[in-house]
């Protein structure tokens, strides 16, 4: 088995900064992984490797079986990136960003509705330009494109952040949702006790690497094969993959 | 479609970034300090063939001025003029070299098995080179045109051509000065010469056809000046190509030195900045 | 690529026309330097004076100088929330992206020649004769401009002065078709559409040079900005 | 003569000889910048490519899928 993400003493720069110096990490499909640690520590750079916008400079990353040193471009459909910036094009509205943005993923458009709705973004709403939304309605928006893309592996970066009670909720049931149906989440979260009900699992990052956690729980050391991670409700891979590209 | 879509240029594009950091001397961890020697003692050689190419620069070209200015007779039909044919073709020439220089080595960049980062600093240490020179053709053209047709200018075809070839690579230089990690602004530098250079020929032609189309070329070219020359004027000519194709060799070395030691500088700030972080999560994981 | 091209240039149009700032800056902007030009070099009209004998040459200046607002405006448009990462996760083709905003600023730009031509007809007398040639070196001459311009566009959005950089890349780099695109309305305006065909030659090659190259390269440049 | 050759000549070669001053100049400074960096740090952690050290200066990175580039037989061109 491939396990979604695999690191080695990854490395990756901006110009002369070393953003991530050397991560070790592995996360096996369907796993829930929360990442803490300072501002500062690399959790966003960390997942901005995974979705393949960061470039590795040295050592290896293989994320859904896609080589990041060989290729960056063809993984990016298969993941959805909640970000700090939202991605979103302030003068379409809220149904044709999400639209467009499942389209590029070639992914099928009929998701579309139902994530809209799951996310509360329903009557008037769709039809508003993102432009002149509130910042909590526009990652909503954000966490739209995500649901509806259909992606296999879910990179959140400070999901709960400017979220309402309702919103924070929501998110914890998407994510609880998606790891039902074999979808890796990755989440990076300063909101500890709450991320930590969420994961299988939680790895520290720390001065740009994983100091704590490398290793799916249940899991021996590094290089060893195994099994997906004991996790309650934890379903097989294999099934995972074939229910993995639909949207509730 | 694209170079990124084809996981072999991809594949090979990765590996060559991977041995880029190879033309440094001392690179790599074991044996590092024989490595770093032979670099030293490599470039004490190199230096001395340096110094000797800059001293044999710097003779032919005083010997060029001396016998440009003194040695040589006026010429028949330009009287003294002429000896500004000394050194202006022998700039025009460097200037094409240089260009020439920066479009192969941008090419052998991107091409995946000839990927290192010395032609990337090739290209941009000749391309500079080659905006000084483009800016001297200007200048030593347009002083010998204004006693020549009685004018500082005219939209002759080269005339045109260079006067766009200056501001295309100012241009280039630009995007060089773009921040980045290495390889990508190489790969981004190294596509922009080639897209420029493309322009050249298109220009040329545009403006060769827009003279042609509307008054015959009332002026001579300014090379046709050769013609007319024999025995010591040509020797003299001969000369001054040599001694500044000389001057292009050692101030392309020169410029290209001095990109080894910023790439070095931005080397040890980067160990720099990987131990202290590297320090920060060993700290946190004791 | 062409299903991408597709998404991508409906994007941008619909963008266009939410917010309309090619409608509301980018055409008032060149309609002004039309007027610019006639202030400098006016104010006789008519058959014979210079504004009636430069308006080809002033028209595609002013055509130049929009296209750069254009292009700007193109990525600008990415740039927004971050959004230039977006279009790199989006997962699209970067050739069919690359079509696909030339496409969009293509559209734009001809919309916008087709007023630009009838104010330069009125404002500086110029009866616009052999239209079939001015329609055709339209075409070729946006397609070159776009072309180009979304190359440097990209190029220049890695760039923190990206304003100032890429009317430096781009205006040399045009200057061919400038000169032909000049002609080609010389000869179509003076009645000898003959003379224009070869300059029309110089447009398309200049065209389907840049947009083969722009296909190749913009996937690298756009994982580099 | 006549000026105009006097004035070719000085403009041609002195903006040669400034040019070449002007790198003498930076390559001083980039000299000294670097040389006040940590003594002769070689460039093992250097940009990278070839091996970063791992965390203990032990290991290099451990092959996984594929093999990486093998930083031993990287052709020094």
């Amino acid at each position: 088995m491939v396990p979604a993400v695999r690191l080695r003493d990854a490395v990756s720069l901006a110009g002369r900064f070393p953003l991530l110096a050397g991560v070790t990490l592995d996360v096996a499909e369907g796993e829930v992984v929360h990442l803490r640690g300072p501002n500062g520590a690399g959790k966003s750079s960390l997942l901005r490797l995974c979705a393949g916008l960061a470039a590795i400079t040295s050592g290896t990353a293989v994320v859904l079986g896609h080589d990041l040193r060989a290729d960056r471009q063809s993984l990016r459909r298969e993941v959805g990136l909640l970000g700090h910036a939202s991605f979103l094009y302030d003068d379409l509205s809220v149904e044709r960003n999400v639209v467009f943005a499942v389209r590029a993923a070639h992914a099928d458009v009929a998701g579309v509705d139902d994530a809209l709705d799951r996310l509360g973004l329903v009557g008037r709403l769709r039809t508003t330009l993102v432009g002149s939304l509130s910042a909590g309605q526009r990652r909503r928006t954000a966490l739209a494109v995500v649901v509806a893309r259909a992606a296999r592996l879910w990179l959140l970066d400070e999901p709960h952040a400017g979220l309402d009670g309702e919103g924070r909720t929501l998110v914890d049931d998407l994510v609880r949702d998606a790891s039902r149906r074999g979808t890796t989440v990755l989440l990076a979260s300063h909101e500890l006790d709450r991320a930590a009900g969420l994961a299988d699992r939680t790895v520290t990052v720390v001065g740009g690497r994983v100091v704590d956690g490398e290793q799916p729980v249940g899991r021996p050391g590094p290089g060893t094969s195994g099994v997906v991670g004991a996790r309650p409700g934890g379903l097989d891979t294999a099934d995972a993959d074939e229910v993995g590209c639909d949207v509730a | 479609m694209s170079l990124t879509t084809t996981p072999t240029t991809r594949a090979t594009a990765a590996a060559g970034a991977g041995r880029t950091g190879a033309d440094r001397p001392g690179n790599g961890a074991p044996g590092a300090r024989a490595a770093k020697v032979e670099g030293r003692r490599g470039r004490r050689r190199s230096d001395v063939a340096l110094t000797a190419v800059g001293v044999c620069a710097l003779v032919g070209v005083l010997v060029t001025v001396w016998l440009g200015l003194w040695v040589t007779p006026p010429d028949r039909f330009m009287g003294n003029l002429v000896r500004l044919l000394y050194i202006h073709p022998s700039i025009a020439w460097v200037m094409y070299i240089c260009y020439g220089v920066a479009f192969l080595s941008s090419l052998a960049y991107l091409w995946p098995r000839t990927r290192s980062l010395r032609f990337d600093k090739l290209a941009g240490a000749s391309s500079e080179v080659g905006v000084v020179f483009t800016g001297l053709t200007l200048v030593t053209g347009s002083i010998w045109g204004r006693p020549t047709w009685g004018t500082w200018w005219t939209w002759d075809p080269l005339l045109t051509t260079t006067a766009l070839l200056f501001v295309l690579y100012l241009g280039y230089l630009a995007v060089r000065r773009i921040p980045g990690e290495p390889e990508v602004c190489a790969k981004r530098s190294a596509i922009a010469a080639i897209v420029a250079f493309v322009d050249v020929p298109i220009c040329y032609f545009s403006v060769l056809w827009w003279k042609s189309l509307h008054q015959p070329p009332s002026i001579a070219d300014p090379v046709t000046g050769k013609t007319y020359i024999h025995g010591s004027m040509a020797w003299t000519l001969l000369l001054s190509f040599v001694s500044f194709t000389l001057v292009y060799v050692w101030l392309v070395a020169r410029r290209y030195r001095l990109f080894v030691l910023a790439e070095r500088e931005g080397d040890e700030g980067l160990a720099l900045a990987l131990a202290e972080r590297r320090a920060e999560s060993r700290e946190a994981q004791a | 690529m062409w299903r991408d091209a597709l998404l991508v240039a409906g994007k941008d149009l619909r963008i266009e026309a939410r917010s309309k700032v090619a409608l509301g800056q980018v055409v008032p902007f060149a309609l002004v330097v039309v007027l610019l030009f006639g202030l400098a070099l006016g104010p006789a009209v008519g058959r014979g004076s210079v504004l009636s004998q430069a308006a080809p040459g002033l028209f595609w200046v002013a055509v130049l100088l929009a296209a750069v607002l254009a292009v700007q405006r193109s990525f600008a448009i990415e740039a927004l929330d971050g959004a230039s990462d977006g279009l790199r996760l989006s997962g699209l083709d970067p050739a069919g992206i690359f079509v696909g905003k030339a496409a969009a600023v293509a559209g734009q730009l001809l919309a916008l020649e087709v007023v630009l031509a009838g104010a330069v007809a009125l404002l500086y007398d110029r009866h616009l004769a052999g239209g079939l040639l001015l329609a055709a070196s339209c075409v070729a001459a946006t397609a070159g401009l776009v072309a180009v311009g979304t190359i440097y566009g990209v190029v220049s959005s890695g760039a923190r002065q990206r304003e100032t950089l890429l009317p430096l890349l781009f205006f040399p780099m045009v200057a061919p078709i400038l000169l032909a695109a000049t002609k080609s309305w010389d000869a179509a305006l003076a009645g000898t559409p003959g003379r224009g065909i070869a300059w029309l030659d110089v447009l398309a090659v200049f065209a389907v040079a840049y947009l083969a190259m722009g296909t190749v390269a913009f996937g690298p440049l756009l994982e580099d900005a | 003569m006549n000026g105009y050759v006097e004035a070719g000549y000085v403009v041609g070669l002195g903006t040669l000889a400034a040019y070449a001053a002007s790198l003498a100049v930076r390559e001083r400074a980039a000299r000294r910048r670097v040389g006040a960096g940590p003594a002769g740090t070689p460039f093992v952690a250097g940009t990278s490519h070839a091996r970063v050290p791992g965390p203990d200066g032990a290991a290099g990175p451990e092959p996984v899928t594929g093999a990486p580039p093998d930083p031993a037989s990287g052709d020094r061109r």
